[in-house]
């Protein structure tokens, strides 16, 4: 697997720059699915070839049908944005397995922190996805019910979420709800975030306080190499699964277009956390397939060429190949999973274009959560200003 | 839980107690009444704070309630965030007025707008404690007063008492509070007394009130400016001048009610805070006080407070804090008018 | 340098250009008269920057003066402080307005007070540059109107261009300055054009300007509420109402004469932002010229801008956001007295 | 040397926590003098010995001097604060062989970020203790002359001067003073923090900015185990240098209490720097001996064993026994040193009570360094103001 660290090891050295990167060294990355779709065991860590031994012929196509889904979706709404329907739209379009494959090692009772991008995590964990379009067609903030998915609000300030998750998981320290040895108690936070977001202090910050407490987080750091125009060799010039060395706990980096490495790695690390035995920082290695979002050219910044290169080893064909040569999946099974892709995208579509604009006024509810008599004092000026208003056109209209 | 009673008044009869000491029993109060209460900051564990208002908590509640924490402001609130978000109930301490700023993102981006984002099924009953103002002789970035950047933000709820019986019930308060509080706590006062009678029946928080009744001058302070402007009073009134005296207690939301009353009888007003004069909460005072009383206001509203320099090094100070002088020359100029 | 004649005209005629257009050659323009002028942010280098305003810089400027960094905006802001301290004048690009906060502390604390700090030996002729303000459409962080937390620091300038020509002078002047300058560009008007020639003689940086003359109210205004109150102007006009703009340019110092001197001959003032109206801009505005026009005034000065809630989401950004509607009601209001 | 790394090891764990910490790991840590004042050679890094080599008798007495008079002032500092002459001290006792080695491993050109404990430092680069106390007096902010000493203003924020030193390095870079291989025209940056700074966000974005441009910055933390009462395990369970490494640049443990050791480390880290090699982080293992500051009681949260323990490692101590063995140090010399600490006390002493109280309305100066009218017309009120009060005693008096 030489290809994902490739970029890192040829990355250029800023000018103003001296000497060559310090420490850089190879760092091993783990990989159960080769980009052609073969199972290659994991000698290293017995632990991790056993939780992707676990996994049945179903439970991959049930992977397949996740990553499917979810990159149907990323294209009805890079479409529904094209066409007006929605502001703007992060596409994930790539790292399907990076996501599906963590979303997938978490339990109902733990608490995920995604990022702008975590559309396919939040589908996983039951979000259906025309509440993550709310967002995204400026309706709300995102309307799914956070207590029954597990999937907190998006974050947009990046980094933000990493302290959030940490703080999350120290709270569920205290409600003892680590290391009891009860499956149904024991509980993790995944905290999102990608290579960019590495360089803010509040993620660092985050590293001190899971590693201070030993806090249940899974810190799950998508390298999709760049942060809009920015190469990831800007952020850092090593591994950032380096980085949690440097704070005392430890960091795995994994091929993120591989599920079942992607899924085992996770579920490995978010068993240490329920366990008690604190943070761990998963890297996987991935690429942002498309445009940062619908309002970047990235043709500006990057050569299509890398972008090739990296069609490759797209996760959603490994998969297939794997399907199609280890579990029996037949092109009916591909056909159905594209139906059922299909469908899911009219009806997404269906709800976007239904979704009723916010009610006028609408915008004082919940700045608070209890009374506040300014909010109030506004929002009944604003009623009688629109009632004043009423049937006229506007005096500048 | 060592206090016992859990009724939160530790049984107490009344007591003349600091400023300091009433948070502390505040904040007793509100972790024996509620266990979800958790206070949290630098230094706050042992050495009980370096204003020792955190004193004793750690022994009697043990390190999982009173967290000491890694020295990382943006931490502190950004993990009291997650801690909201499990239903805990986080008192943060930041320890001097000018170490909030690393979190300032975490407070304005994330506490202050959490509940909106999340259509109000995320509550964030954070408190966040900050030592403010001038007077006790400090190094830089231990003086300041900077309320009126907190005020700005929706989503935030900022008070402050003036004395310790107030801080007292407020700090509870605010930690009873469903929304983020940000509470301020007048330094210099943290060592002055009264008599706490934790038995009697609390003041709404976000409400101001009347400190000392007068007819000429309306003066509103809040926090440190509270016993400034009884002792102007006092001299006034020696003067033969008599000064009514307003508490807001509450920044936001602002409690204007008692103020525009009392301007529509006396016709002047002058505000007083240590916070720099330029877009203070004097600004939104003397505004609002402007436009709701106009046609009751004889002289123009005025305000007194710090100057538009950096808060200045110790031996400075009392040239840039207001003073009752300085309050009392203001008072003259709206009598003058 | 590419530019080649180092006049910082760049032998131009006048020419219709865009404001962020304009932005771009005034920038071109500080790089090529003066070495020590640095550019660097997020996505300035390749992509110039989500609104283009970097466009080309690095290309012909070199990648040691336009500076791709990592996303990181206290590590932006405070390494330019470092290279202000060797004698750079780094002009510093923040996204978003929402995203200026992990960078407030070493703003606040670090940029406004070093000169002061250091008894006058350290200039900060660091430049910070700040899309704000709503009306895109966007997502959350995007369309917020932080200048009053800015212009409340001393040591600290900020002004706000409200079209084409002002954005190419100004962002020079502030580059220019010895002090810190936070500059406000209103995101929504980047691709309003207005002609420009660089052989004009440059308005100071920090003084107000009447736009638009009139007699019956005085409306104050900055950044993108100018072309909002000039176009309520014209509404008003055909109602046969009179109004008088003042774009203030600069928020810190706040150059009020102007104002004041219409003040006296209208006797009613309506001030606009798109912040909060809650401790806004308009709050010192209107608490200065209540206090210097007592006599003059007609009616209370009165505010239009944002309402005491998080800037909402896209689809009520038009409720939210004070709009000519909006402030013609207010001008009815202040005329109604 | 197992004596300094003894606290890091027997770190106690956090009750909310569950397992051990990950990947601890005894860290080397470079030391040169035993603390019974023996030279042991450093055979790992040759370069180390050898700037240690370079040292002359002349040199280690030099040193010695220069720790002693910071101690001296440092004793008279807390003596004027208790008689009220300061508002506050921030004692170095213990720092100073960190503090004295690492300053004389610079050269005229390279600039130092302190914070508000480096008085050695200041002194070592020539600056007046007098203009350090003027600051904890309260006259001012300190008064240097930066440019001269290159020596910054003292940093109260915690950590935010790692990114002004990061800057200034870039700063260097480009004007061309890194790499050229003369001696009088590359230039290093020294950036000083403490065990408690190295947790705030600002250091780690320090360290992303320094190694993305491999800046010429050294990073020195004084790990003195202490940040007020909050113990150096509370922010990191494993050696701070190892934090370097996650950020993929080296780092270094060094004896704190050693200054030969800190000198070598911290000089073969700015000749790295000054080389354009890139940035390196020296962690000074050494022990806050005194209070946080004079404010502090730290009775109330550390036992005073610990102390006892540390001062059988006092750095002067050691450096005595050292030149009295090895370099023929006699009383003779001790005294000299002894005697030339208190005149440079009572001159200290002196000059603090000397020291004129700001002229009134001194505050509305460099405010700004251009003109400001808001500035001028409030300087302008409030001289009318004082006029008007003049002889009056004020009202409330
Ligand atoms: C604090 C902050 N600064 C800047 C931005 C603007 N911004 C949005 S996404 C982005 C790049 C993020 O890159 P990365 O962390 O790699 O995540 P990715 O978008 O690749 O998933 C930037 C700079 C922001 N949202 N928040
Ligand atoms: C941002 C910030 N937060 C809090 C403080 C208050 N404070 C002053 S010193 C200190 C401890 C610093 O510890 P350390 O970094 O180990 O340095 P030391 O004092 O031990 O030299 C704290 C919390 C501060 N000055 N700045
Ligand atoms: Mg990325
Ligand atoms: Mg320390």
């Amino acid at each position: 697997m030489t290809s994902s660290t490739g970029r890192t090891a040829t990355a250029s050295t800023p000018s103003a720059a001296g000497g060559a990167p310090a420490a850089a060294g190879p760092m091993h990355v783990v990989q159960m699915l080769t980009p052609d779709g073969r199972r290659v065991d994991h000698e290293e860590d017995p632990a991790l070839a056993a939780h992707a031994a676990t996994l049945t012929a179903e439970d991959l196509r049930g992977m397949y049908r996740d990553m499917a889904l979810a990159r149907r979706v990323d294209v009805e709404a890079t479409a529904l944005q094209r066409q007006g329907e929605l502001g703007l739209w992060a596409s994930l379009l790539g790292q399907e397995a990076a996501q599906v494959g963590s979303a997938r090692a978490t339990l109902p009772q733990d608490r995920l922190f995604p990022t702008y991008r975590e559309h396919a995590v939040a589908m996983v964990r039951g979000v259906d996805p025309a509440h993550v379009l709310s967002l995204f067609r400026g309706v709300d903030r995102g309307g799914w019910d956070v207590e029954a998915t597990g999937v907190s609000p998006y974050a947009l300030v990046i980094g933000s979420q990493t302290l959030h998750a940490t703080g999350y998981a120290m709270g569920v320290q205290r409600d003892g709800a680590v290391g009891t040895g009860d499956p149904a108690r024991d509980a993790c936070v995944l905290a999102y975030f990608g290579d960019g977001a590495s360089s803010q202090g509040d993620v660092n910050e985050a590293f001190v306080f899971a590693t201070a407490y030993q806090a249940p987080v899974v810190f799950v750091c998508q390298n999709n190499q760049w942060a809009i125009s920015v190469p990831a060799e800007r952020q850092t010039r090593v591994p950032i699964a380096q980085r949690a060395s440097g704070f005392g706990f430890p960091g795995v980096r994994v091929d993120g277009n591989d599920v079942v490495a992607c899924y085992a790695v996770v579920r490995a690390a978010a068993e240490r956390a329920r366990a008690g035995e604190g943070p761990t920082l998963v890297e996987a290695f991935t690429y942002r397939m498309g445009a940062h979002t619908t309002s970047d050219d990235p043709g500006r910044y990057r050569p299509s060429v890398e972008v090739e290169q990296w069609r490759a080893r797209d996760p959603l064909t490994r998969l297939e190949a794997h399907l199609r040569r280890d579990h029996g999946a037949d092109d009916a099974f591909f056909a159905d999973v594209a139906r059922e892709g299909d469908t899911a995208a009219s009806r997404l579509r269906r709800a976007v274009l239904e979704m009723p604009d916010p009610e006028p006024g609408s915008m004082f509810d919940h700045a608070y959560a209890a009374e506040h008599p300014q909010v109030e004092e506004e929002r009944a000026w604003y009623a009688a200003y629109l009632a004043g208003l009423d049937g006229e056109e506007g005096r500048t209209a | 839980m060592s206090q016992g009673t859990g009724t939160g008044d530790g049984g107490r009869g009344p007591e003349r107690v600091t400023m300091a000491r009433a948070l502390n029993l505040g904040l007793r109060a509100a972790m024996e009444r509620e266990p979800k209460v958790l206070v949290m900051g630098e230094d706050i564990g042992a050495l009980g704070g370096v204003f020792r208002v955190t004193e004793g908590l750690a022994k009697d509640f043990g390190e999982e309630r009173v967290v000491d924490t890694p020295l990382a402001e943006a931490g502190i609130v950004g993990t009291a965030i997650g801690l909201a978000m499990r239903g805990y109930r986080p008192v943060c301490e930041i320890q001097f007025d000018g170490f909030v700023f690393p979190a300032y993102d975490q407070i304005v981006t994330q506490l202050a707008k959490m509940t909106h984002r999340s259509r109000g099924t995320l509550t964030m009953p954070v408190v966040i404690r900050i030592p403010y103002g001038g007077g006790i002789g400090a190094v830089e970035h231990h003086s300041e007063s900077p309320e009126a950047l907190f005020a700005h933000h929706t989503g935030l709820r900022c008070v402050s008492p003036s004395n310790a019986v107030d801080a007292y019930w407020m700090i509870q308060q605010a930690i009873a509070s469903p929304d983020p509080v940000i509470f301020f706590e007048p330094k210099r006062h943290y060592w002055d007394k009264a008599e706490l009678d934790p038995s009697a029946e609390p003041y709404p928080l976000h409400r101001a009130r009347v400190v000392r009744p007068g007819t000429d001058v309306t003066v509103v302070a809040h926090g440190p400016t509270v016993p400034l402007a009884l002792r102007a009073a006092d001299a006034a009134a020696e003067e033969g001048r008599s000064l009514e005296v307003v508490d807001l207690r509450s920044i936001s939301p602002l409690d204007l009610a008692p103020v525009e009353e009392s301007v529509r009888r006396t016709g002047r007003c002058v505000v007083a805070h240590e916070a720099p004069v330029f877009l203070g909460l004097g600004a939104e005072v003397a505004a609002r006080v402007s436009e709701r009383c106009f046609y009751s206001l004889e002289a123009p509203v005025l305000r007194v407070g710090g100057f538009s320099v950096p808060y200045p090094a110790a031996r400075l100070e009392e040239e840039y804090l207001p003073d009752a002088d300085r309050l009392l020359e203001a008072v003259d100029r709206v009598l003058d008018t």
